[in-house]
């Protein structure tokens, strides 16, 4: 498991520079980065900037929880996630993954992962600001309901 | 005493970050019940994940004094 | 296609975050990015250090051709790719592949395609430095000729 | 004349860098065999692409004067 300070969240720009350094190691070949960028345009619609919120300690708390269980499925990766909080503006970095691993592979597994299952549980929130209006995002899924499944971030059996 | 936190929308529509029970102890489905009748204008209590002390719980799962009781609604961070 | 500056080889230490930066757009939503270091060990072998050594307007030349393909494959995506040359320190970066696309899909494919091309067909080359002796790698495999094979760099059929 | 180029292990072999041919106009598979001729400690010059002004070729392709023919062997960046 890495370091505290590989998995956090902060209302500051993001250090991906940083955040690659932590994971680079003498017995990494391989280093891959997801960053998430705000989006000028979804489904034709214009943002014109986000809000995120988090419930901030269990928020890095589950992403600290997410990476050690990344590290034990991906043999030889190194994880560090961080996510931004607050107003961003078009083009800001709302979410920066880095992975390391001794071969590519399980670094481009492991990121895809990361990303889809922060996406699934890690409680951030997003607000969608555009000129007619304001939404905060997820809520509004009629088809998403957490009720009678099992906890979200409780793995999938293999 | 138990405190409950709201995040997002059903922050906005609760028109607060958090709230207390009195209770010593309730389970998570009392919890949502409790919270509906208190806030009728806070839609997704049913569908909201809720956590206790940052771990996500099962319905009968129980909060005591002094936990921290949240409601997750679907995240969307990422 | 990307802008000249997008595809580059160079011997001084590569600007991970400025390429970063020349592939975000206000359409794109993700950005996936591949950093090659220099692992110590291989198959057990202990690696001092890598000479990297280019035949660079060809190299370039032949990035840039792979990132307008994968331009052209990758619907929406953003390329740029940079290799150092010279002599490379365990932990240090050789390559630096970065894709911006509007959804987070087309960039790790992307990615993932781009690293395994280019060692593929662009000439560069490494020598690895051991404590009792060094190589060239790639002109050792006996199992690898180009002769009697389709040209290196030209496409699959989809 | 025409410019050919050696990296690698094929230019450590060879001594140099580079050297010229002489012929206005040369196949590359003849490029090979002249090569061969010239540097017999060089191997690897059947295997390694032959590129002209930074294209690949294939074995019947042409190298003119003024041209640059590179000798690629297997590469081994990323």
């Amino acid at each position: 498991m890495g370091e505290k300070r590989n998995y956090f969240v902060t209302e500051e720009p993001l250090p991906t520079e940083e955040l690659i350094q932590s994971v680079i190691r003498p017995e990494a070949g391989a280093v891959t980065t997801f960053i998430g960028t705000v989006r000028e345009l979804t489904e034709g619609k214009r943002t014109l900037s986000l809000t995120y919120e988090a419930y901030k300690p269990m928020a890095e708390k589950k992403l600290a929880q997410l990476g050690a269980e990344l590290e034990a499925k991906y043999e030889g990766t190194k994880v560090a996630m961080a996510h931004r909080i607050g107003k961003l503006e078009i083009s800001e970095t709302a979410v920066v993954i880095a992975v390391s691993s001794p071969h590519r592979d399980a670094s481009f597994k492991a990121s895809r992962e990361a990303i889809e299952r922060i996406k699934e549980f890690v409680p951030i929130w997003k607000k969608e600001h555009w000129e007619d209006g304001e939404m905060w995002i997820g809520d509004q899924l009629e088809n998403v309901s957490y009720k009678d499944q099992k906890k979200p971030g409780e793995e999938e059996s293999p | 005493m138990i405190k409950v936190l709201f995040f997002a929308g059903m922050k906005e529509q609760a028109g607060t970050a958090e709230y207390e029970l009195q209770q010593k102890e309730i389970a998570v489905a009392e919890i949502r019940a409790k919270v509906r009748a208190e806030f009728p204008g806070v839609t997704g209590t049913d569908r909201a994940m809720v956590a206790i002390n940052e771990e996500f719980t099962n319905e009968d799962d129980t909060a005591r004094t002094g936990d921290v009781v949240a409601f997750i609604p679907p995240v969307s961070g990422g």
